[in-house]
């Protein structure tokens, strides 16, 4: 094999593929196999053991879980890689033709969680209209598309969303860990929260043609249909280049590719991709993949990470 | 001598041995070809094959066995100092101590099983003669293995080669003595022949214990996390929130109940609009229609049948759903952006065709006897088709209809993009549901983990579904069976 | 039998009744009413299939045409082939979008500062540069000179030429800013800037941007992946077909292989995926992603309905025949070969079509074994990785960029033509071999 | 249709003793290009049995199935001719096929019930025609017709059994008694024994003999004997014309043409 | 198989003026469970035409393709006793079944060409059994064949076009050429004529009377009349037994039998 294989996430793949097409239009290399397996089965792909069978990079919208790295290192995936590419923003999104909005985290938990807290008490969510959750808010039905439980997007919302925005409410902070958890993460299943399936370009497309839905998807989505959509603001900040890469606008994320050390000048190329990617024409500010809808790092953090291409520090078991 | 060579040798001395079975089984007739037992040409037939096959088989063979021997001389016959050299290039730190502790002795057995992988892609990609891919560092270390590697890939070559020559030529000798008048070539070659064909019947098994296999051995492993019966009657399907560590165990996750009923709901739609589109459509191209309308309508409707399935997702997704949205909320009633009535309806009009072709079929197969005692005694069209032909065809539409149904429940592309995700358990067709084969899908396609419970659930639930559309095959075999008997 | 005697109506006097006419006019409304039905079935099908077909047609067309952008580039030898040594081979074939950037600051001269000319850099292609550099790589000569060229503008300008952006909406919520409108209205106004047909789209594979991407790679993909099938299940499923129809005993073992086929021809294509999944990938260790790969589940997934099909051609040919044959000193084998599968074979093929153009259109299976690869270049063999016209239609319809969801109906007009003319194909066989005994 | 009365009274005063029940006048049928019959002219009088007999493929079935339009079924096949029924033309418009059917009824050469219940066989005619309403009619016209079909003892106690389940025999009488469950006129029968073994071809030739006292009918039969035994008429058909038609005696002992003659005798066929 | 030429030697003995060219002892038939044949004993001389007379189902057919063991094709059919060609058992697994086919050939009820051209149906046998290898010598056979089968001069000039493109008649001498093409020694012809037209009946059998110069030809028939032109001696079999066999003269006019008398007076059938 004299190619390099890349799996994972759907939201690294455009990216990525970016990447491999300039790739393989500017050097003499191969043009590397990019496959969108969703960021878990990459992992399993990517640490499923070493050699020409097995993938060189994959592509991750989250860090790297405990239980993933061991499954590297039983199966002798020993020295890997974690490469940080960007930031990817989570939009909350809606037709053009719906009125502005002006959403909490709290809000939005409200809104969207199986159980919620009313009144001190923890009861199966009643709120069918936004109204329901604060009167300042339009007098419009719930109903929001969003990706899956198998996508790394609905991993983020959850996390940065749900699990914060609980938080404001007492009476789930004094509940047990565990109740706890479930309470602020389960999504509400009654119809108004819709789990949209993967493609995020289909939620997109819907939501033109109902105005009252509102869509979660990567930021690349909204930023590419500003002409139909807006994106709501979220504690005050509306989703842009600049809120996410300086971290104001609170639904961001990294994303991030892992690489398989031991493939290192076994596999023609792969030191020299790992380096364009992470270089100033692809990751910088001004790159290309800022054109594609990549959040930029700032140029220290960017700077860091070139270095660690550069010595291909292998990582730690991560804590979680 | 490579393997493509020699297979083109082998098929040239097949050629041969046809030629000189046949001019032997002449020169033996004297002359009267009548004489023979079988026409010349299957003489050559049989000495082509006594020629071929059995040195081709063995190439099959050694095709298979031929790289990991190799492979196995040349790790074992580096010197431990090249695999010293190459490993500190190649390796990490920490590896590499394990290592060059062990190199001394015995060399390649110290390096663990991946790292061999890498030491054999450089090794193989230098015998190659690609250098330039390989680490310069270790260029010159790896270069007495890479010729050894290839040195053992051309010995290796020769000897399967001179193996082969030996079988043809035997077979070709051996065939010669055999030939006589008397000789019965041409049932020993139909013999071979008929072989091939119950071989290739046996794929069809094959790919079922295949797929049973493939099936089971997931689904037992699922199956010890979670039990048989949750999974079966359980009344809550979330097999995302069981990964949590914290969740795990927590009762009803894994009920499969509410994609079933999905399955079902959306089948049922699907159903309502196929059936009666499909069979009144075949009622009238069988029945009523002019010979050049069914020849053009016919077709037409099968295109349906034809178009790609993500094509009917968008369909629905884009323009279905969104018109019964609409129309609901104009009606008053609260429909689900993802109903199961839009995934179902455009499922319904892919499968209008594969119920419309059916039972035309069977409509035809009804005897004109039938048609004909019924005119005979004063019956309009209509009155014969309702009366005596529908009920006469009653088991092939079933059988059509059950066929159409195991389509159904076997669609995938359709809902994962229409119907969502949401398991929801409900019979409202306004409501938005899930089915089996989203779930394998989102859950094979999807974020992954490692030898959890959700992941190989989607094994189990392939498993489910592969035994529903047995026993409805099976079901609407016997019917259509049943049927057959009747008018043959 | 004496039974005559019992009294029955007398003969005709009913039939030519008051009430028998009535009843007779009741039962032809009854009549009219049910062929209405069966028309109205297959208007509704008929009806689906156009709106089916216009939404595509509709969304896809537009595809075809794309909006280029004429440029007065100047192929500097010193920036294309730094090292001097003229072999292509050793070109800085980055330096092509310096050079068709730089020839667009030249043509706005007025445009100064890092801001704005970001902003007019947003009119060409950010990958202009790769259409550049094939056009000089065709014609090496061209270095040093100046020349003209036709680039392809940027997809935001693509969608505002072809309206599928409104320009009349505010600035701030269009991709294409105010000050680009009117530069890529002095352009059109210059002549500069028009529609040309979208070759690309034939001629390219899978790219990033919509104006590099096309579907070569998954046609050749499909290609292949239909060659692996048909070289597979043809003469398998013939095989079984006629093992099946015309030698096997009546017994346990064979009433098993009929069932199991017809219940494989039922069974969910994903499940074939997975046995893809556990058996080529996993068990045999094949490489994700390619031709063979997806062809033999193809293959396996397509074999029944070519044995049906293939048994039904065989059970048409009359038994006549095959005794005619046989009273002829034939044996079953040369009876089967000489005459039977002959006149079996328009039926065979055109079943094998029907089964194939399903085959082209297949998505699920093939997402299970890694055919929704992202490769920027046709297939080389069938062990490269190649994607497939239907799972290019799937990722496509994920992709950020507005214009890929034109070209995403555009690759489904493509694969319904090779689907209407399979299909078109089997209906010719089987009219043209249609025969009557 | 005036002068078809006329043609057919004239007719019928050659033998003067009963009356016309059905007349051919000219009858041409073509199937697609092939001409099948040639014109055929023939009166058949009310209660006689008239037999159609000739060498296979001369056109028997299709003059047969002219008589109550069968051959409308057939797409490719097209009748010229004046075919009356009383007098009337069945063409007319306003004679209706469903009724012509129902006043001509027709029974064939391979039993073909209907696979539903001998009951449901019965009165699917009476039920479509209207000839009945209540159970207890029904009843009456299932009992009457199988009675008069001489199946009613062998059938009585399995009335609801399907009426595929009965032997060859069995089964054409009960197409006979579903054919005369509609009380017609006239009964065609396409050679109706040919696929039933010597015991049930007796059985239906009595059977014939008796329906003649209440329906006039007409059988197609490749068996001489047969036809010298049930019918009072015979017409010879040969390659699409009718040859001759006469008493049936006359016919066999002597025969006016050479064909007919030749054919009789065994000479062809 | 010295038991077998014993026998056949025997029952010849009976007859001594022909040689005896195939012999059944004992047939019996099944299909399935059921008996089909119930024992049949026929000897048929080289060079007679032996015609099999019965009613429909009688088991003609059956027997007839028990002679060159064609019920071997039915998967259900099952046969015992013995039969042989020239005193050897034709169940011999010395004797190749497609051996035995090409010395006993057969022309079946409807004429079934080969959709090939007319020179291809007639050279199908030859190749397959490489009676010839040169051109010339395949025209040469199919010359000689077409000429036998008196059908030369109607298509010697479209030797070209499709066989299925004759009438039936035609189409059924082809049939017959066909099968005399591999030179034969017995020809089976199970109602060779029953599906034409009498002209074509007519010329078939006068090829019958001219072919049994130099093949040993056994013909089903359910024409009596036929029978008795072109047969020297005629089987009568009934309900699958033999009931029996003599001098064509004989059974026609003096049948020992009551079933025969039965049958042949048309009192059934
Ligand atoms: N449906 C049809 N299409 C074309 N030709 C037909 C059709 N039915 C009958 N014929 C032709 O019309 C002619 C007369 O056929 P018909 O069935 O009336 O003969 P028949 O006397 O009933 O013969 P048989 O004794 O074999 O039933 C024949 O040459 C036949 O081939
Ligand atoms: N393939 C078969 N399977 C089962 N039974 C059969 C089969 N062929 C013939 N029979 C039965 O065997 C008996 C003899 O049939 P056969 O065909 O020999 O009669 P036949 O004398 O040739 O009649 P016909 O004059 O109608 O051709 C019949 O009862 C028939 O039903
Ligand atoms: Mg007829
Ligand atoms: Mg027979
Ligand atoms: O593909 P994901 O990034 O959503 O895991």
């Amino acid at each position: 094999r004299q190619q390099i294989r890349i799996v994972g996430s759907s939201t690294v793949f455009p990216f990525t593929a970016t990447v491999v097409e300039r790739f393989g239009q500017t050097t003499s290399f191969p043009a590397p196999i990019l496959e969108s397996t969703g960021t878990g089965g990459g992992m399993r792909l990517f640490c499923a053991g070493v050699g020409a069978d097995h993938p060189d990079i994959t592509g991750a919208s989250r860090a790297m879980k405990a239980s993933e790295f061991d499954q590297c290192q039983k199966n002798g995936v020993e020295e890997v890689t974690e490469i940080q590419i960007g930031f990817d923003g989570i939009a909350f999104a809606h037709s053009k033709a719906g009125p502005e909005i002006n959403l909490t985290k709290a809000q939005l938990w409200q809104a969207l969680a199986k159980e919620v807290e009313v009144n001190g008490q923890i009861v199966p969510n009643p709120h069918k209209r936004w109204s329901d959750v604060d009167p300042s808010l339009p007098n419009a039905p719930i109903e929001v598309l969003g990706p899956p439980p198998t996508s790394g997007t609905r991993d983020a919302w959850v996390e940065l969303v749900m699990d914060t925005g609980c938080e404001e409410y007492p009476a789930v902070k004094s509940l047990a860990a565990a109740r706890k958890k479930a309470v602020c993460q389960t999504m509400r299943e009654d119809g108004a929260f819709i789990e949209a399936g993967e493609n995020d370009n289909l939620i997109v497309q819907r939501l033109e043609q109902n105005k009252d839905a509102y869509g979660i998807f990567g930021f690349s989505y909204l930023e590419e249909n500003l002409d139909k959509l807006k994106g709501a603001t979220i504690a005050g900040v509306t989703p842009s280049f600049e809120t996410i890469a300086s971290g104001e606008y609170p639904i961001s994320r990294p994303l991030f590719i892992y690489l398989k050390n031991a493939h290192v000048g076994v596999i023609p190329g792969l030191k020299e991709f790992v380096t364009e990617y992470v270089g100033e024409r692809a990751a910088g500010e001004d790159g290309y993949l800022a054109d594609k809808g990549l959040v930029a790092m700032p140029a220290e953090r960017l700077a860091k990470v070139q270095e660690t291409v550069k010595s291909l520090t292998p990582m730690a078991k991560p804590a979680s | 001598m490579s393997i493509q060579l020699t297979v083109a040798i082998l098929l040239l001395l097949s050629a041969i041995g046809f030629w000189m079975g046949r001019s032997r089984a002449v020169a033996v007739s004297g002359g009267r070809i009548a004489s023979l037992h079988s026409v010349p040409g299957y003489y050559g037939s049989f000495t082509a094959i006594w020629a071929g096959l059995p040195a081709l088989l063995l190439v099959l063979f050694w095709l298979v066995l031929q790289a990991p021997v190799i492979e196995m001389l040349v790790l074992n016959g580096m010197s431990p100092e090249s695999v010293l050299t190459w490993a500190q290039a190649a390796l990490a730190p920490t590896e590499l101590e394990r290592v060059s502790g062990l190199v001394a002795s015995q060399a390649a057995d110290a390096l663990g099983e991946t790292q061999r992988q890498l030491l054999l892609i450089n090794i193989r990609n230098m015998a190659a003669g690609q250098e330039a891919y390989v680490n310069p560092a270790v260029v010159e270390a790896l270069r007495p293995a890479a010729a050894h590697y290839a040195e053992l890939e051309r010995i290796a070559g020769w000897s399967v080669f001179a193996v082969c020559m030996a079988l043809a030529v035997g077979g070709l000798l051996l065939t010669r003595r055999l030939i006589a008048p008397r000789f019965r070539a041409r049932n020993n070659v139909e013999r071979v022949v008929i072989w091939a064909l119950v071989v290739c019947s046996i794929i069809a098994i094959l790919t079922t214990i295949g797929i049973v296999l493939s099936l089971l051995y997931e689904s037992v492993r699922f199956f010890a996390y979670v039990p048989v019966t949750e999974f079966l009657f359980g009344l809550h399907w979330s097999p995302q929130t069981a990964i949590r560590a914290d969740q795990v165990g927590s009762s009803g996750a894994f009920g499969a109940i509410p994609l079933f009923t999905g399955t079902l709901l959306i089948s049922a739609v699907a159903m309502a609009v196929a059936l009666p589109v499909g069979l009144l459509s075949a009622i009238y191209l069988a029945e009523y229609a002019p010979r050049r309308v069914r020849s053009t309508v016919k077709p037409v409707l099968e295109i349906l049948a034809g178009i790609p399935t993500v094509v009917y997702g968008f369909f629905a997704i884009l323009t279905v759903a969104p018109v019964v949205r609409t129309l609901g909320l104009d009606l008053g009633l609260d429909v689900s952006s993802n109903s199961a009535l839009a995934a179902g309806v455009v499922m319904g009009i892919m499968i209008v065709p594969f119920i419309s072709s059916l039972s035309d079929d069977v409509i035809n197969a009804v005897p004109q006897s039938l048609r004909d005692g019924s005119y005979g005694l004063g019956a309009t069209r209509s009155e014969t088709i309702r009366q005596v032909i529908l009920p006469a065809a009653l088991p092939g539409i079933v059988g059509a209809f059950l066929l159409a149904i195991s389509r159904a429940i076997g669609e995938t592309m359709i809902v994962v993009m229409a119907a969502g995700m949401a398991a929801n358990l409900t019979f409202n067709p306004l409501a938005a549901v899930t089915t089996v084969t989203v779930q394998i899908a989102a859950l094979l396609t999807g974020d992954q983990e490692f030898e959890s419970a959700k992941t190989l659930s989607a094994f189990a639930l392939g498993l489910v579904l592969f035994f529903v559309t047995l026993v409805l095959n099976v079901v609407a075999l016997r019917v259509v069976q049943k049927y057959r008997e009747k008018y043959d | 039998m004496t039974e005559l005697a019992e009294p029955m109506a007398a003969p005709g006097s009913f039939h030519t009744s008051e009430a028998a006419e009535k009843r007779l006019r009741r039962r032809y409304a009854a009549e009219r009413r049910f062929k209405a039905y069966g028309i109205v079935a297959i208007a509704v099908a008929c009806t689906m299939l156009v709106v089916l077909l216009y939404t595509i047609l509709h969304n896809g067309v537009g595809a075809f045409t794309q909006t280029a952008i004429r440029l007065e580039v100047t192929l500097d030898a010193k920036t294309i082939d730094p090292k001097g040594t003229g072999n292509p081979a050793d070109w800085d074939r980055a330096a092509f979008q310096d050079l068709v950037q730089d020839a667009l600051y030249r043509e706005f001269p007025d445009v100064s500062g890092r801001v704005p000319k970001r902003a007019l850099r947003g009119l060409i292609s950010p990958v202009a540069g790769v259409f550049l550099y094939r056009e000089v790589l065709e014609d090496p000569s061209l270095v040093g000179q100046t020349r003209q060229f036709w680039l392809p503008a940027s997809d935001d300008i693509n969608q505002i030429r072809k309206g599928r952006i409104d320009r009349d909406l505010p600035e701030s919520s269009r991709p294409v800013s105010d000050e680009q409108l009117a530069w890529l209205d002095r352009l059109v106004e210059q002549g500069k800037a028009t529609s040309i047909f979208n070759t690309t789209f034939f001629t390219a594979s899978d790219s990033n941007y919509p104006e590099l991407a096309g579907i070569r790679g998954a046609v050749v993909g499909s290609v292949y992946l239909l060659f692996v099938t048909v070289i597979l299940a043809l003469p398998i499923g013939v095989a079984t077909a006629v093992y099946l129809e015309e030698f096997a005993p009546k017994n346990h073992f064979t009433d098993l292989i009929e069932v199991n086929i017809n219940n494989l021809a039922a069974v969910p294509s994903i499940v074939f995926g997975l046995l893809g999944l556990a058996v080529f990938l996993g068990f045999l260790g094949l490489p994700r992603s390619a031709p063979l790969v997806g062809g033999m589940v193809i293959a396996l997934m397509s074999l029944p309905t070519i044995i049906i099909a293939a048994r039904a051609a065989l059970k048409a040919v009359p038994p006549s025949i095959r005794e005619a044959a046989l009273g002829m000193g034939a044996s079953r084998l040369q009876t089967v070969m000489h005459h039977v599968l002959p006149l079996a074979m328009p039926g065979i093929l055109t079943g094998t079509i029907i089964a194939l153009a399903q085959a082209l259109g297949e998505t699920a299976p093939l997402l299970m074994v890694g055919m929704n690869a992202f490769v920027t270049e046709p297939p080389s063999g069938l062990l490269s990785s190649s994607s497939v016209l239907p799972v290019q239609v799937y990722i496509w319809a994920d992709a950020t960029e507005r214009g890929f969801v034109e070209l995403t109906s555009a690759a489904i007009m493509v694969l319904l033509a090779f689907l209407i003319m399979m299909n078109g194909a089997a209906i010719y066989l089987r009219k043209k071999f249609e025969r009557r005994w | 249709m005036d002068n078809a009365t006329l043609n057919t009274t004239a007719a019928a005063a050659t033998v003067p003793s009963k009356p016309v029940k059905m007349a051919a006048r000219g009858v041409k049928v073509f199937y697609g290009e092939k001409r099948a019959l040639h014109g055929i002219d023939v009166d058949i009088y009310e209660n006689e049995v008239l037999a159609l007999i000739g060498p296979s493929g001369c056109g028997k079935s299709t003059f047969l199935r002219c008589l109550n339009r069968m051959n409308d079924t057939i797409d490719i096949c097209r009748v010229e001719g004046l075919i009356t029924l009383d007098g009337q033309d069945i063409h007319d418009p306003e004679l209706d096929v469903v009724q012509l059917r129902a006043r001509v009824g027709m029974v064939f050469q391979k039993p073909n019930p209907f696979p539903k219940s001998i009951y449901d066989n019965i009165v699917y005619g009476p039920r479509l025609h209207g000839l009945a309403t209540r159970k207890d009619e029904f009843d009456q016209i299932v009992e009457t017709s199988l009675r008069r079909a001489g199946l009613w003892n062998e059938v009585k106690d399995r009335l609801l059994e399907p009426g595929t389940g009965l032997s060859g025999g069995q089964q054409q009488r009960l197409c006979i008694a579903r054919a005369i469950a509609v009380s017609p006129e006239v009964i065609l029968m396409d050679e109706p024994c040919s696929a039933l073994d010597p015991i049930a071809t007796a059985h239906i030739e009595e059977l014939i003999d008796e329906l003649r006292q209440a329906f006039t009918i007409i059988i197609v039969t490749h068996n001489m004997q047969q036809a010298a035994r049930v019918s009072q008429r015979t017409a010879f058909f040969h390659l699409g014309d009718m040859v001759e038609v006469g008493e049936t005696e006359e016919i066999f002992t002597n025969p006016r043409d050479e064909r007919t003659q030749g054919y009789i005798t065994g000479r062809f066929g």
